[in-house]
């Protein structure tokens, strides 16, 4: 198992293992969710804080969303793996299993040390998947970035553990709940699990590894990073401010909504702008990752100003985004991982016009363009909806201040979904539309079967979550029953009709909506078919008269997001290399870059790297300084002791 | 007669050991180094012999006479041919000029007294004043070595740091027990010939024995 | 005397004698190996008699072993032993390159025997002036040896070790002396007063100012040893400069005995006086070990110099763990004393290696070492990740226990050692990472090199850190209870 | 549910789809006049599109099957839009199945699709008009939402039905906020619609065009669907604005003589609506390309600020 040279192994038989494990682990979970917390304590951990294992309802749900996704992503790893790429199967088959596991025991973990010791093994084990093709510089420069910020992260979970125990010395979850936390140290607490979890969700001061990380690994390992991984850091963020620290303060609430926001508009408006087409989704992720966090923040509000049923609202968009983002952002990744492993290529300008070679990717990828868009039908659309009505109801808070910020937050939230049609619009269309930009993607070849199989369960994923909300509803209720007392999926309307609240003020069928649509374009299509003749004829395209067609005439995925830069242009850092006019080989070059690399991350490294110079003084060679500094220590202590 | 000029004696002894240590701190040239070097420790020797006579310790006598064959007679010797076979007859070169280091060493000589006052008050031994000096030619050696750049003054250095040491140990405890003193002896000797190794092969890899060409091994 | 204590104490001596005649043959590395797992089986039935029976006292009172100085001896006899495996082919490499001469092997492995049967000694003697004797032996029998290459470097490294170490080793002397003098008076002249049982028993007793100025003595000169910060200056370049074996030997071990002294003595210490002040002492400059060590680390260009430096780090949080002093901390830092023993012996070991393959230590010239020997690459990719304290291994065991005993003592404290461990984590990490991915430089190497010493430490501290057995947590408790 | 209601439903559908082209006639009539040219009749859109369906329908030849069936899709989904919008009575069946964000979204996906097609044959115009199409698509959208924002606020409910009738049936009560609001969906409706400010419906000419260079390569049956899905858009805008601002008139639920009376009603304010949109279009200019984000950045301006005085006057 430790290196298995053999390609056939590995992806014939572990990877499917991988996915009927998935399953079931899905199957244990559903069941789990409506059952009563069931805790063990396990052999194994330090002596007298062995591991505590428990499933209460928060965490079957995100075992459920880890089974069910990583069942579709494990399905495509095993038609995806190819010898010669990176480590060899067999290392990178331990790693993903082992990846996947310790993703699983973060779920489960009841106690500080098995919490951090599955936090960080699931950090080391996706590392090492992150820099399996570890020849290139940057791919190692990217892996580096992403453990080391992990690592920091990981620090800022254990001091805040250290503020939960509040000086009981009790490291277990059971302890830290029946506490009750001085506020001072639960602000201080909250704020830590904020930094710490952050840092691997992804929020806008720390998310500087996700866009290096997740385009370096390989599809699925960066599917499965950014649909689940990123949900095992809101998991967490879930389980210390709601479960941990027992009733939070409302300010929490603007904190993390603020970072959300932040997050969410920073993260697509750098998408639009993206050349890489993996790129462009780790980008997207943050968005996501943004509209979470506001959902959650929204629930910290309203549980702060104790308004249950609203409380549960905003925690039920906030889980079903979660949902709904690991489907299609895992379909949208593997998608992009055939076109990578049939073109080799990555880079958006390089590619085109894939759907007539690739229609079986091109259609799934399709459904996830509109599901991420946020449209009707899909299950994007629905998570999205929920959020909006959370926000509509917020006037009613007793703060005034607040009443009047929140409307402008459901502005931005808005602003961001339509932007995210727009991001996906041009990584669909220059993608899988027009014409071929590379003469030699004509010869490419559609996904295998093992990859089908993987996309067409998750685009099933998508478009069952978006037609059957209530039941998923319903599914999350014990959930936000169990976190804030309140829960929306006893009255949530009927099967047919999803109405939170009642239904006179806002209710949504999408089964309804959807039969509606496609029974109004079946008769468009069959009154046309009738009526007229079908008489078609192929040519070449008009284009206004003009012959000399060629693909480069076709716009850029950089041309495509010209409006973003020109609209948004205070976001980036951009360096313009225009050439003069007289230029006998012009060249022009726009390079768009994150502000936050130059007001965070630099000055912290030289900040470091000043006290280093400053410390090596110590070290300068001389044998009769360093017998001066014993000699010296040895008089300051007398001097001290007397 | 003994018990009662005995003590003057030690302190006598102990007043040389100490005039003996500044004179090393102060001096320019290496054979005459090696030359006091002996003479402390056959006051060293001396002292002990007087101790071991007042207190009739048997196993004094033995420490006595391992001093006198090891520091009086072997070191020395073993120096002086070094020094020959490396025809070095040159001067000590210091870092810091003679002065100070004899303002620096009054200086450590009044703190090694009042750091020393409160245990010879309680030491019952007869020779408990002398603590202090051995304390302070401790000290003193130990400012020598730091303040010395060639290697074979800091090799001197360190072997009289020894000598404080067992002077110390004489004056506040009536010497270590055997096992302990042989033990001490034992290495002194060993780390002489390793530092004896270690000039020739400094001397033939870097051809100068000044420490100060030994310093690439540092943070850039 | 019980026999296998004599068996302990008496193989490694036979076994310098032996090597000392036929050293430079080519079966000595064989022999040194023999003689070394020789100790670790007599090591491992006293482990056994310590266990069921309790502490015994041996050779009239001149030898001591309880449950603290047998797990020591355990960690010192195993880790010689699986040096003594590595060091076989990496000898002989290192002689078809002509860097090591005939009478330099045997002076190398009978040194070898010799260095072990010194720490066993400091170890399971209860007599505090032979316990520095044997100190100021094993720094004699390392000074050869880090000058085995006689190069411009290892010559420096060598003197510099030997005259700071001498010196710290004087005022350890002193302090002995004044402890000795102060025992004297409760307990009467002769070698009964210099045994730590009895020093142990009578504790109470012992003058306060005497032992205050001792401790003082005690902890400069055997801090120097361990490698604390204002007194660490000769650890880096001897541990860099000598050959691989000896710089995991010294980083492993001697580090370990020389701070198992210090224990000793602040025992004593404490017990004389009612204000910590030897804990407070320790504390302080465990603190600024870690920290100062921590910013040592991005400027390095030698691997073994970058890794020594590391050894300051951890030595420093030890250290700072056995100050803060209470069951859960002394339990942390001996589990930290061995994962830290085992895996920066792993680590010198593969890093050793790969300096062999590519005939250089410096950092910028050994790159892709996955790609040539994927066992040595991925053997120093876990080994680092492992002393960076990543949870699977037992070093984050350890840290856990450490940090969150510090949230409850000193709470200030938490949040400085955190970030000069996340500091530390960006320097070495970054540094390794290209060592061992990327495109290789390494040329490979006519002798397979013994590689399995490296992943049985690093199987033991996986195992450490996710099941530690209850026998060996009760055996760490009893050996936390004594320190107290 | 009543069977009024269903009646309602389907006359509401029925009347939208047959009579949009008429509204498009109508305006492009008031246009001419405004500019004292002759105008082409008002029944000429009919002409146009029988003429188009008879016509031959030529494919590029990488054209997709996207390209093909996008039109039906873009078609039918404005034509739910359509069923959505109370135009005639507020007891609609589908009224619990779609509000008003799940109008925006209906909206945003025919805009989805329209691209998507126009990137299809992979010509300088076709992405060049979708980008302009996304861009004045990722302003308007928001700002379109915030609008429907403010009248859920008032009516406390994001159902259009409930909307239009808290609006219709309570007093007349002037909401400073739904003036904001009221000229902010002005301002995106012209966006949508491609009139004057933003784009240029009239003419072809290369750099303006911004949802005529999406659907150059259509032609035949697939072109006539195009054409009458862009008038069933405003039709369906022109019904929105109505719904929102004017709602006088619309039959409460399930009273039959309502629903007739609503018809004429229905028809005078769409006269009214489109004789003011030519005037808007004559009085104004096209706009550079690069105005339009500040343009619709006012329109979401003005949508935010009618909500923010909706809470602070009316809250």
């Amino acid at each position: 198992m430790l290196a298995p040279r053999s390609l056939r192994l590995a992806s014939r038989v572990l990877f499917p293992a991988g996915a009927v494990a998935g399953l079931a682990l899905a199957a244990v979970a559903l069941q789990a969710i409506f059952g009563s917390p069931a805790s063990r304590v396990l052999p194994l951990g330090l002596p007298d804080l062995p591991f505590h294992a428990r499933i209460d309802a928060l965490s079957a749900f995100f075992l459920l969303l880890l089974g069910a996704v990583a069942a579709g992503i494990s399905t495509f790893a095993s038609g995806y793996l190819r010898a010669g790429e990176g480590q060899p199967p067999g290392l990178q088959c331990l790693c993903y299993h082992a990846f996947l596991a310790s993703m699983a025991a973060v779920l489960v973990a009841d106690d500080a040390y098995f919490f951090m010791v599955a936090w960080e093994t699931m950090a080391l084990s996706s590392f090492f998947l992150v820099t399996s093709d570890h020849r290139h510089a940057e791919i190692r420069r990217a892996g580096y970035l992403y453990l080391l910020i992990a690592h920091l992260g990981a620090i800022s979970i254990l001091l805040c553990f250290g503020a939960l125990q509040a000086g009981t010395g009790d490291y277990t979850f059971d302890a830290m709940r029946r506490i009750e936390q001085p506020a001072g140290w639960a602000t201080v607490a909250f704020l830590l699990a904020l930094a710490g979890f952050g840092a691997k969700a992804g929020i806008v001061p720390l998310h500087v590894w996700l866009p290096e990380a997740h385009p370096a690994a390989p599809s699925p390992v960066s599917a499965l990073m950014s649909a689940v991984m990123l949900k095992t850091a809101v998991y967490g963020m879930l389980r210390v401010t709601l479960d941990l620290i027992g009733l939070p303060l409302w300010w929490w609430g603007v904190i993390a909504l603020a970072a959300g926001l932040v997050s969410a508009l920073f993260g697509i408006v750098f998408a639009a702008v993206q050349t890489d087409m993996k790129r462009l989704l780790a980008y997207s992720s943050i968005e996501n990752i943004g509209l979470i966090m506001s959902g959650f923040g929204l629930t910290l509000l309203f549980r702060g100003f104790s308004m249950g049923t609203l409380a549960a609202l905003a925690l039920t968009a906030t889980l079903y985004h979660c949902l709904n983002h690991a489907f299609f952002k895992s379909l949208l990744f593997l998608s992009a991982g055939s076109v990578l492993h049939a073109t080799r290529e990555r880079s958006l300008d390089r590619l085109g016009g894939l759907i007539q070679r690739m229609p079986w990717v091109a259609w799934c990828a399709l459904v996830g363009t509109v599901a991420i868009a946020g449209l009707p039908p899909l299950n994007g659309f629905v998570s999205e909806w929920l959020l909006l009505q959370a926000f509509l109801f917020t006037p009613g808070l007793p703060h005034a201040y607040m009443n009047m910020l929140v409307p402008v937050a459901a502005a931005a939230i808005a602003l961001a979904a339509a932007l995210s049609g727009y991001v996906m619009v041009k990584f669909y269309g220059v993608v899988f539309l027009g014409q071929p930009r590379e003469a030699r993607l004509s010869e490419t070849h559609d996904a295998g079967p093992w990859e089908r199989t993987g996309l067409l369960w998750l685009a099933a994923g998508c478009v069952a979550l978006g037609l059957a909300p209530v039941t998923v509803i319903s599914l999350l209720d014990p959930i936000t029953r169990s976190a804030t007392g309140y829960g929306i999926g006893s009255h949530a309307g009927s099967w047919l009709f999803l109405a939170p609240i009642e239904p006179q003020r806002a209710s949504y069928s999408p089964l309804l909506f959807f039969i509606v649509a496609t029974l109004l374009v079946v008769v468009t299509w069959l009154s046309v078919r009738i009526f007229y003749h079908g008489r078609v004829r192929r040519a070449g395209p008009w284009d206004c008269g003009f012959p000399y067609l060629d693909s480069r005439m076709q716009d850029t995925a950089e041309g495509f997001g010209q409006p973003v830069r020109h609209v948004f242009e205070p976001f980036f850092r951009i360096t313009l290399e225009t050439p003069l006019p007289l230029d006998s080989r012009p060249r022009y070059r726009e390079l768009v870059e994150d502000r936050l690399w130059y007001w965070l991350y630099l000055p912290v490294a030289r900040a470091v790297e000043r006290v280093t110079a400053l410390v090596t003084v110590l070290q300068r060679g001389r044998i009769s300084v360093y017998l001066m500094y014993s000699f010296a220590t040895l008089l300051l202590l007398l001097l001290f002791v007397r | 007669m003994l018990q009662h000029f005995g003590p003057q004696v030690i302190n006598l002894l102990a007043a040389v050991l100490l005039l003996l240590a500044f004179a090393m701190l102060s001096q320019r040239r290496i054979l005459s180094l090696i030359n006091l070097f002996a003479a402390q420790g056959f006051v060293l020797f001396l002292s002990t012999a007087l101790v071991a006579a007042l207190t009739d310790q048997k196993h004094l006598y033995v420490s006595a006479a391992v001093t006198l064959v090891l520091k009086v007679t072997l070191l020395p010797w073993i120096l002086h041919r070094l020094i020959r076979r490396l025809n070095v007859k040159w001067d000590v070169e210091t870092l810091i000029n003679i002065p100070t280091t004899m303002l620096v060493g009054i200086l450590l000589v009044i703190l090694a007294f009042n750091l020393a006052a409160p245990i010879s008050q309680l030491a019952g031994t007869v020779t408990r004043s002398t603590l202090g000096i051995a304390l302070a030619s401790m000290l003193l050696s130990f400012m020598m070595m730091i303040t010395r750049s060639k290697a074979v003054p800091q090799v001197i250095g360190f072997l009289s740091m020894e000598n404080g040491l067992f002077f110390a140990a004489t004056a506040a405890v009536y010497g270590m027990p055997m096992v302990v003193e042989l033990g001490v002896a034992l290495d002194v000797l060993v780390a002489a010939l390793i530092l004896g190794v270690f000039i020739f092969e400094i001397r033939e890899r870097f051809d100068t024995l000044d420490t100060r060409h030994l310093e690439k091994l540092k943070e850039h | 005397m019980p026999i296998e204590l004599f068996a302990l104490l008496l193989s490694p001596l036979a076994g310098g004698a032996v090597l000392a005649l036929i050293g430079h043959r080519p079966r000595a590395a064989e022999v040194n190996a023999v003689f070394s797992s020789l100790t670790f089986a007599a090591a491992a039935v006293l482990v056994a008699r310590v266990i069921e029976s309790g502490p015994l006292v041996a050779l009239g009172e001149q030898l001591f072993v309880d449950s603290l100085n047998v797990f020591l001896v355990a960690l010192t006899a195993f880790v010689a032993m699986t040096t003594s495996f590595f060091s076989r082919p990496y000898m002989r490499i290192e002689r078809e390159h002509r860097r090591v001469t005939g009478p330099g092997m045997r002076l190398y492995h009978s040194m070898y025997q010799l260095f072990s049967f010194t720490m066993l000694l400091v170890l399971t003697t209860n007599n505090l002036g032979v316990m520095w004797v044997a100190m100021e032996a094993a720094t004699l029998t390392t000074v050869l040896l880090v000058a085995l290459y006689r190069t411009h470097a290892s010559l420096e490294a060598a003197w510099k070790y030997f005259i700071l170490c001498g010196v710290g080793i004087a005022q350890a002397l002193f302090g002995t002396i004044l402890v000795y003098f102060a025992a004297e008076k409760v307990l009467g002249p002769g070698t009964g007063s210099l045994l730590w049982t009895h020093l142990d028993a009578v504790k109470t007793e012992l003058q306060p100012t005497v032992m205050s100025i001792a401790f003082v003595f005690l902890l400069v000169g055997y801090g120097t040893k361990v490698g604390l910060v204002p007194l660490h200056n000769w650890l880096p370049d001897a541990h860099a400069e000598g050959p691989t074996p000896i710089s995991a030997v010294l980083s492993g071990l001697l580090l370990n005995v020389a701070l198992y002294a210090l224990i000793r003595c602040k025992v004593i210490t404490d017990g004389a006086l009612e204000r910590p002040f030897a804990s407070a002492l320790l504390m302080g400059f465990g603190l600024i070990s870690v920290v100062v060590a921590a910013f040592f680390l991005s400027r390095q260009r030698d691997v073994k110099r970058m890794f020594a430096y590391s050894s300051i780090e951890h030595m420093g949080l030890i250290t700072f763990a056995f100050g803060m002093g209470g069951p859960v901390a002394s339990f942390a830092g001996l589990l930290h004393m061995t994962v830290h023993s085992l895996t920066k012996s792993a680590i010198f070991f593969t890093a050793g290696h790969a300096a062999q393959q590519t005939g250089t230590q410096l950092m910028e010239n050994i790159r892709g070492l996955a790609q040539v020997n994927p066992t040595a690459g991925w053997g120093l990719m876990l080994g680092t990740v492992a002393i960076l304290g990543m949870p699977p291994f037992g070093v984050f065991a350890s840290e856990f226990l450490i940090l969150t005993t510090t949230i409850a003592v000193q709470p200030w404290a938490a949040p400085v050692l955190l970030l000069s461990l996340g500091v530390s984590f960006a320097a070495i990490f970054g540094k390794v990472q290209p060592l061992v991915f990327g495109e290789p430089t390494a040329a490979r190497l006519p002798h397979p090199p013994a590689l399995v010493p490296v992943f049985t430490h690093l199987a033991l501290v996986l195992m450490l850190g996710l099941f530690i057995p209850p026998s060996l947590a009760d055996w760490y408790r009893q050996a936390a209870r004594l320190i107290g | 549910m009543s069977a009024a209601g269903i009646a309602a439903q389907f006359t509401e559908l029925a009347l939208a789809v047959l009579l949009a082209p008429l509204l498009t006639g109508w305006v492009n009539q008031c246009r001419a006049w405004l500019q004292n040219k002759s105008a082409p009749g008002i029944l000429q859109p009919y002409r146009v599109l029988a003429k188009l369906f008879q016509k031959e329908v030529i494919l590029a030849h990488n054209a997709s099957s996207l390209f093909r069936s996008a039109p039906y899709l873009i078609f039918g989904s404005l034509a739910l839009s359509a069923a959505i919008v109370p135009t005639l009575g507020t007891d609609l069946p589908l009224n619990e199945a779609a509000d008003a964000i799940a109008l925006v979204g209906l909206l945003a996906l025919a805009r989805l699709f329209i691209a998507l097609a126009g990137m299809d044959v992979g010509t300088a115009f076709g992405t060049l008009g979708a980008r302009r199409e996304m861009m004045v698509g990722f302003l308007a959208e928001p700002a379109l939402l915030m609008v429907f924002f403010t009248a859920s606020l008032i009516s406390h409910s994001t159902s259009l039905s409930t909307i239009v009738e808290t609006i219709a049936h309570r007093e007349l009560v002037i909401y400073p906020s739904m003036a904001f609001a009221g000229v902010a969906f002005v301002m995106v409706s012209l966006a949508e619609n491609a009139r004057i400010p933003i784009d240029n419906p009239a003419t072809h000419l290369e750099l303006t065009m911004i949802h005529e260079a999406m659907v150059l390569e259509y032609s035949g049956r697939h072109l006539a669907l195009i054409e009458w899905a862009a008038s069933l858009k405003l039709f369906v805008y022109m019904c929105i604005g109505l719904a929102l601002f004017f709602p006088f008139g619309i039959a409460g639920g399930g009273d039959w003589l309502g629903l007739v009376l609503a018809l004429p009603a229905l028809a005078a304010k769409l006269a009214v609506g489109g004789a003011a949109l030519a005037l808007i279009e004559m009085l104004s200019a096209k706009m550079r390309i690069f105005r339009a984000p500040e343009f619709l950045g006012t329109a979401f301006l003005l949508a935010v600020l009618a909500m923010l005085v909706h809470v602070m006057l009316e809250g």
